[in-house]
């Protein structure tokens, strides 16, 4: 997994590509909760170049929602294939997500 | 040995992704449809990840030994670590309405394979039997979900 | 076991594509570069190819069991068979001049590996041991071909 | 590995794709050697979807080109994905075949 912090309009977008695993989680957490205790709101996560996900990643953005929600910011997933999108649905998480279909979607939201 | 392969692979949650390689190929050796092949891939990961997690305590130097058996009518996977022994008993996902991290493997192999169960004839550590039934079922989670209420 | 797999296959050459996927996985979790990752999955591809043809003569129920080592400043492969004793001094590719089939095999393993050698103290079956050095190497071919003949 | 023989300009075209190794060979010298029986000639062989090929696979095709040299008729290979160029390359197999960029221009040389 790799992960690059762009702005685009202002709005800070955290960009994943690869596999969010048990050893990746780690470090995306790391990289999102320094992002969310500085309190950087909108927050969007463009998962477009994500292959996979499992339950550690979830469990990372579901960390990261906790910690925005307690100071009011929000956290955005934006763009993500079928097979993961799949997923937040299986656990149901994505009545809990804002999910959005594009990134543009998301910031304009 | 026919239709059947092993690795061992080192706790490190590094060598999942070796893992998912060796899960989705056997997956495919199988038949399986492409999307029944990302269930099982995931719900492999998962257990393993477990392993490393819950079995190993997050010791990475120890050992996975994962067997994919492709038999007439089921995929099988079995895993075996030499860590701390499971309660069976005690292993139950999260209620998916309780939005919180973590307790969602369980869901995810339970999702994936028809059988889980832990081998009690293991002495030391655990061996955790996956089925997961191909033929005359759908690939299809409903289905799956209806047919355990059913049995 | 840290930084070490092992995969045991059945010698059918269907569980090919399983053996690529594990050597390409192990190849990138040892910091290859993309090219490097391609000429050490064909070799390990060639390699169980012969033990398949050579020391099994088409038998398709018999194992092969590969090992994966990453270590500081090689790459290592281990690969067993309980088929019939290669006599390496008689292992040779074809002239690359001559145009037939066969012969190829030998020249990709040797392209990808520094070290091809059969363990004389294994009694029955074959262990070969293959060794890409990584570290103070460029990923060309040129340079290794030339780094042999140098020492 | 899977194979189609399609027509195109009038002339027979095996399309390939996917892995082309010891498993695979075997599907492939059929298919490929009934043609050369039958004296279809010219024959491209459109590479474009081959992922892999290792030396099984290169073999079968020397065993083609050489059943194709003993009546007089072409083997035309075409559009080789560059990992796949490299392995003819390699052999000093690319001097032997005729390898062409595109299956436009394997018709009509
Ligand atoms: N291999 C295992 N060994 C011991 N306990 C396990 C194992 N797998 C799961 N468990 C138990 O079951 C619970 C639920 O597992 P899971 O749904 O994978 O969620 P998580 O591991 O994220 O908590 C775990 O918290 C753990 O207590
Ligand atoms: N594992 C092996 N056991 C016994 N003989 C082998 C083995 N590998 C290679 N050989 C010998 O070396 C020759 C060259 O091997 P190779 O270059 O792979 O070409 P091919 O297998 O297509 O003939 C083979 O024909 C065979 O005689």
């Amino acid at each position: 997994m790799t992960i690059i912090l762009i702005e685009k309009y202002g709005k800070k977008i955290l960009e994943l590509s690869g596999e969010i695993d048990m050893n990746a989680s780690p470090v995306l957490r790391k990289e999102l909760m320094t992002l969310v205790k500085k309190g950087v709101t909108p927050l969007v996560i463009d998962f477009n170049n994500v292959s996979y996900i499992d339950s550690s990643g979830i469990a990372t953005f579901v960390e990261g929602l906790k910690g925005m929600m307690a100071f009011g910011g929000k956290l955005k997933l934006a763009a993500l294939p079928s097979a993961v999108k799949e997923i937040f649905s299986f656990s149901k998480l994505d009545r809990v997500f804002e999910i959005y279909g594009s990134i543009d979607d998301a910031i304009n939201s | 040995m026919k239709n059947s392969a092993v690795i061992t692979i080192p706790s490190h949650p590094q060598y999942l992704s070796v893992l998912r390689a060796v899960t989705a190929q056997m997956c495919m050796l199988s038949g399986m449809s492409e999307r029944a092949v990302d269930e099982v891939k995931l719900a492999v990961d998962e257990a393993c990840s477990n392993v490393m997690k819950h079995a190993y305590r997050g010791d990475t130097g120890r050992k996975i030994m994962i067997q994919f058996r492709i038999v007439p009518d089921s995929f099988e996977v079995i895993i075996e670590d030499n860590g701390i022994k499971a309660r069976p008993e005690r292993i139950e996902g999260r209620d998916l309405d309780q939005v919180r991290p973590g307790g969602l493997g369980v869901h995810l192999i339970k999702r994936a394979f028809d059988t889980f169960t832990f081998d009690k004839r293991k002495k030391k550590g655990n061996r955790l039997k996956l089925i997961r039934h191909t033929k005359g079922y759908h690939d299809n989670y409903t289905d799956r979900k209806i047919r355990q209420k059913d049995s």
